[in-house]
């Protein structure tokens, strides 16, 4: 629980991505790539807290990375830098980064959190990102210029890098370089092909899952999902999960 | 320090205040740990348990409404052996009491879940007959007095503890309701249980929740089930516990006034997961400015 | 120029959308004349009209509420020879629809109201059986299948026009309701009316209210609203009027979706003068972009 | 109904007294005291539209002044410059300003739609006003500076002018000068009692009444009140209305 101060607030995105550096008055070193907050939209409107990933933290400055969706992101993105804003978190269990050569697979506003997994990794994790078209691949490209090896790109559209879904050049990749675990965060869709791909390579993978949330705390059940070890929370027990024990 | 006390009594059980946690908004306790404190909490009333574990509605389990939720989470649980071996014994250290909110498919299961819970560790039985999410039990027992009557007697008859029923507010009379409890010899009433409510995705025009209607909650229900207590109030002379919707100490207020004798916070506790202790806080220093010294001066004063 | 058609029937009534108000939030129609555009409105349906004049409740009539306002204005009205003398020739010019809502004392009400109404200028009435204000009728009609349909059929019995009812939300089974009613004999339904809530001023310790309950309307009944609409729909195949909470075009939406062949605006009027043109404005956008031509083609069509 | 956008916005009385600058894009020149708006509180939280008087009128902007008093105008007092508000207005009917020698006479919040009122009489009118005590004057007395002709004071502790109630110190007022009408705005106690005086002394009274109000159109009936003349809707038919006809 913390209230932070937003610091930066502006648009990054074309499609309507937003960038929240948040202040929230206590060190962020020890979260978790991987983590999320549940975020309170401020001025009363919005009853229920919003899950965000953390893209990335500093001293005492957390950044959230958000696309518009529904009733909560657009009222998210009308308030102003000075706004105080409530914040819990960090919350769940991040990405496991023992590894020695990582692979990020990130697509769509899944590329946020891996932001902070490739900082984690100092500058030795190469990505894979996907988009629908070069548009939307306005704000990564910047924000993971210098902090990752190798980037790799698909474009539904083909408008940038590869043509077609991060799965389809996802083999070609892991076949060309020796990676021993994937990270991947995307549509549930995006993750499952990939996961497929790393199984197939014998690659460890692990994903990190959206669910509808109330509390964030393992309280309320909005988010169990069926796993290979049981039900599990989603806000609890991941959002991060080996891919085997989710996608079976 | 405070000279005014929120220490009470609730049918028999002794309590540090009059908050509660409502069933289902609070887990078994042990996820708020970090942000409740266990000694100014009433009771925990932990969620809805029943004979065999149960996995609950598939699909979307929640929806945002103006200024409240819908939830089908269907009762998810491990079930009421696990309850009694792996989480009472890890959340008797709480030194708070415990109320178990249960749910049975038939008469019989109620009776049956009321006879193993009739242990230490256990301060009371909530019988939710009236959960709207799902299809067996649930909400059938709850809006038909003798039905609902029927699990009362089944409870009581194999437990020595008190048994509180929870009303549902899907009925034409709450009052009619609550009278039925009393005679069937329920110690206390709980009220409300959620409002059945429905959303709609409009852009791929079907429901949003996987279990098509859910129960709706939170602020938008305050009014409603504010009136209910009242209508009880005047009905019968069991304690209540009041909830829906109570989001602060003002609301809570608002349904001592209107004759709860304890109540239960839920949505809010996933709004702001200090919930409980903000109201206690508050509710001490309304008191006090109030000129009151016991929240039992507070309750049923509203002036008509 | 849009291709698409907001034009429906509702109960034999040809309208121009099956956009209309809510009784008691859109007084005579006249008060909006300088926002409402009544070529878009489907109907107007004034408010609720008794046998003598009203006067209503005392002391305060309103509050607002979470995403709600809780009414007891207790049906004030100038009587329904006023309305047919003055105020009827004086809204005929805005050739729109006029549906007029009625309250009785008796049954026996109902039908000399039914009588005195079946005259040109008034396009259909509406029977408020579920008016949460008032002592007498209101109500009491409203929460019993067999006094309902009393009034149904003195009402029939008295006036060539389309009988629609209004449903009280305050019912265990709104299905249950929906049916007696078809079977009495109304031509259509509509539903919701206010949910009974009530609030309390924590520092008088008294109800907010003169009248100590009021009705609520707004948002926060929405869910409530819709889920009976859906329920209404698959029980009975007489044409809804839905309403409750409708703020914008993706509510009405969900109701169309729900089932309701048209929707009434209420509480919105009181936020938005305009609502009623801004949901016509954007139900025709949405019919677009669903590449739907006729509102007809939305109707029910919830995929479950 | 038009969409202002606030021009300024501050606190003008210790006693959570706030003055609001709106700017609607509309000539105002028609505006008549003692009409009020329909303002909705912005970011959605609050439902209905709160009730403000004109205070002020000038080119295309609003004054209203107002004071905290519960959830709206709490919600009201956190917006901010530039931030657009929806008024709908001016509603009802204001005060009639035939008269030669007019006293206008007010009560705390009351004293602020006299203030367009005392510009309309350009200079030629007094004014009793009357508040708790002498830290409650502090917003009204610059702003009535050079508009009226006399000022006159009343605290109820005694802490500025005379000690007690309007009510109390008008006969005197009454008797020393020859006013030929008087225009009440105040908590009801006090314009009932300075009607009552008013009617003692031979001399045409308005007063201006408050009521919950939801839609300030006249057509939800919130706001009726008897009068001698009947039922009466205080957002349509007043807000301002001859004290003779409502104090019967
Ligand atoms: C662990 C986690 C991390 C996330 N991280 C990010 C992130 O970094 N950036 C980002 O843009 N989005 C992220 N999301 C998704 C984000 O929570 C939703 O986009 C957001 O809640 C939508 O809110 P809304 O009010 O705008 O949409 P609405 O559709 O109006 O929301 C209605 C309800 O559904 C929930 N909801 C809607 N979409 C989602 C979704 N995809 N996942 C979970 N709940 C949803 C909302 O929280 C709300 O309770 C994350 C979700 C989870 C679970
Ligand atoms: C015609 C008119 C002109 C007014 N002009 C001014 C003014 O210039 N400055 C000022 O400070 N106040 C004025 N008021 C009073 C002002 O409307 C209330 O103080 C305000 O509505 C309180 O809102 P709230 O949400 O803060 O209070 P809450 O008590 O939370 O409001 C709850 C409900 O009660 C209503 N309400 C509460 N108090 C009043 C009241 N005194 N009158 C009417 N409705 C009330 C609110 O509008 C709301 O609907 C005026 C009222 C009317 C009717
Ligand atoms: C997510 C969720 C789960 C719930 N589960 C239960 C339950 O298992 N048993 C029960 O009796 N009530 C359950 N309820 C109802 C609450 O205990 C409470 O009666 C209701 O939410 C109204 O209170 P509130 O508005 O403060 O949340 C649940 C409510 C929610 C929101
Ligand atoms: C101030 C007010 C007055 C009302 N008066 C009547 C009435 O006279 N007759 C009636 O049948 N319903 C009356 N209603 C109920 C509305 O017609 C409608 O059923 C209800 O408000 C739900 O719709 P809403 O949420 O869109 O307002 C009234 C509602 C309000 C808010
Ligand atoms: S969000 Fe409540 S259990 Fe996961
Ligand atoms: S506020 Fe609606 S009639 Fe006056």
């Amino acid at each position: 629980m913390a209230d932070g101060v937003i610091k930066r607030h502006e648009k990054i995105g074309t499609n309507d991505v937003y960038l929240l550096d948040i202040d929230i008055s206590a060190n962020t070193e020890k979260f978790a790539a991987g983590q999320f907050v549940q975020l309170q939209v401020p001025d009363g409107e919005i009853l229920l807290r919003r899950p965000l990933s953390i893209a990335d933290a500093a001293g005492s400055n957390l950044i959230l990375i958000y696309r518009v969706i529904g009733k909560g992101t657009k009222r998210l993105a009308k308030t102003s830098v000075g706004q105080k804003v409530s914040i819990m978190g960090p919350l769940g269990n991040g990405f496991d980064l023992a590894c020695k050569k990582p692979l990020l697979v990130g697509g769509g506003l899944g590329i946020a959190p891996l932001l902070l997994l490739a900082k984690r990794f100092a500058g030795k994790a190469d990505i894979l990102m996907g988009c629908k078209n070069v548009e939307e691949m306005d704000w990564p490209l910047p924000l993971f210029k210098n902090i990752v090896k190798n980037t790799f790109i698909t474009t539904d559209d083909g408008s940038m890098g590869m043509r077609g879904f991060v799965s389809e050049y996802l083999p070609e990749i892991l076949t060309a370089e020796s990676y021993d675990k994937i990270f991947v965060c995307g549509p549930e869709i995006m993750m499952r092909s990939s996961a497929e791909v790393a199984v197939r390579h014998g690659i460890i993978c692990e994903v990190s899952l959206e669910k509808r949330m109330a509390c964030g705390l393992g309280a309320c059940l909005s988010c169990t999902i069926e796993t290979k070890c049981g039900r599990k929370k989603v806000c609890k027990n991941g959002p991060v999960f080996e891919s085997r024990e989710v996608f079976f | 320090m405070s000279s005014v006390s929120l220490k009470t009594e609730f049918a028999g059980i002794k309590l540090n205040s009059p908050i509660m946690t409502a069933s289902g908004t609070f887990g078994f306790g042990e996820e708020f740990e970090d942000f409740a404190d266990f000694s100014t909490l009433g009771a925990i009333v932990v969620k809805g348990t029943t004979l065999e574990p149960r996995n609950g509605n598939r699909g979307i389990r929640i929806a945002e409404t103006p200024a409240g939720m819908l939830n089908c989470i269907g009762l998810e649980n491990p079930g009421v052996q696990f309850l009694v071996n792996e989480i009472l014994p890890r959340i008797g250290k709480y030194n708070c009491p415990i109320i178990v909110n249960i749910s049975g498919n038939t008469v019989e299961e109620y009776g049956e879940l009321a006879k193993i819970l009739d242990i230490d560790g256990v301060k009371a039985i909530e019988l939710n007959v009236s959960c709207p999410n799902v299809k067996e039990g649930g909400i059938a027992f709850g809006v038909e007095p003798k039905s609902m009557a029927a699990v009362i007697k089944a409870a009581k008859k194999n437990t020595g503890k008190p048994v509180i029923i929870k009303l549902s507010p899907n009925v034409t009379d709450i009052a009619v309701m609550a009278k039925a409890a009393e005679n069937a010899g329920a110690d206390a009433v709980s009220l409300i249980n959620t409002l059945i409510g429905m959303a709609i995705d409009i852009n791929t025009c079907k429901p949003v929740l996987g279990n098509i209607t859910g129960g709706l909650s939170g602020p938008a229900v305050k009014p409603v089930a504010l009136r209910m207590v009242w209508q009880v109030r005047k009905a019968i002379s069991l304690p209540i516990i009041g909830m829906g919707g109570i989001m602060n100490a003002q609301d809570a207020i608002e349904f001592f006034l209107a004759g709860a004798d304890a109540v239960a916070i839920g949505t809010a506790n996933f709004v702001e997961p200090d919930s409980t202790v903000k109201i206690y806080r508050d509710l001490k220093k309304y008191l006090e400015q109030k000129n009151l010294t016991d929240i039992r001066d507070l309750i049923g004063k509203l002036r008509t």
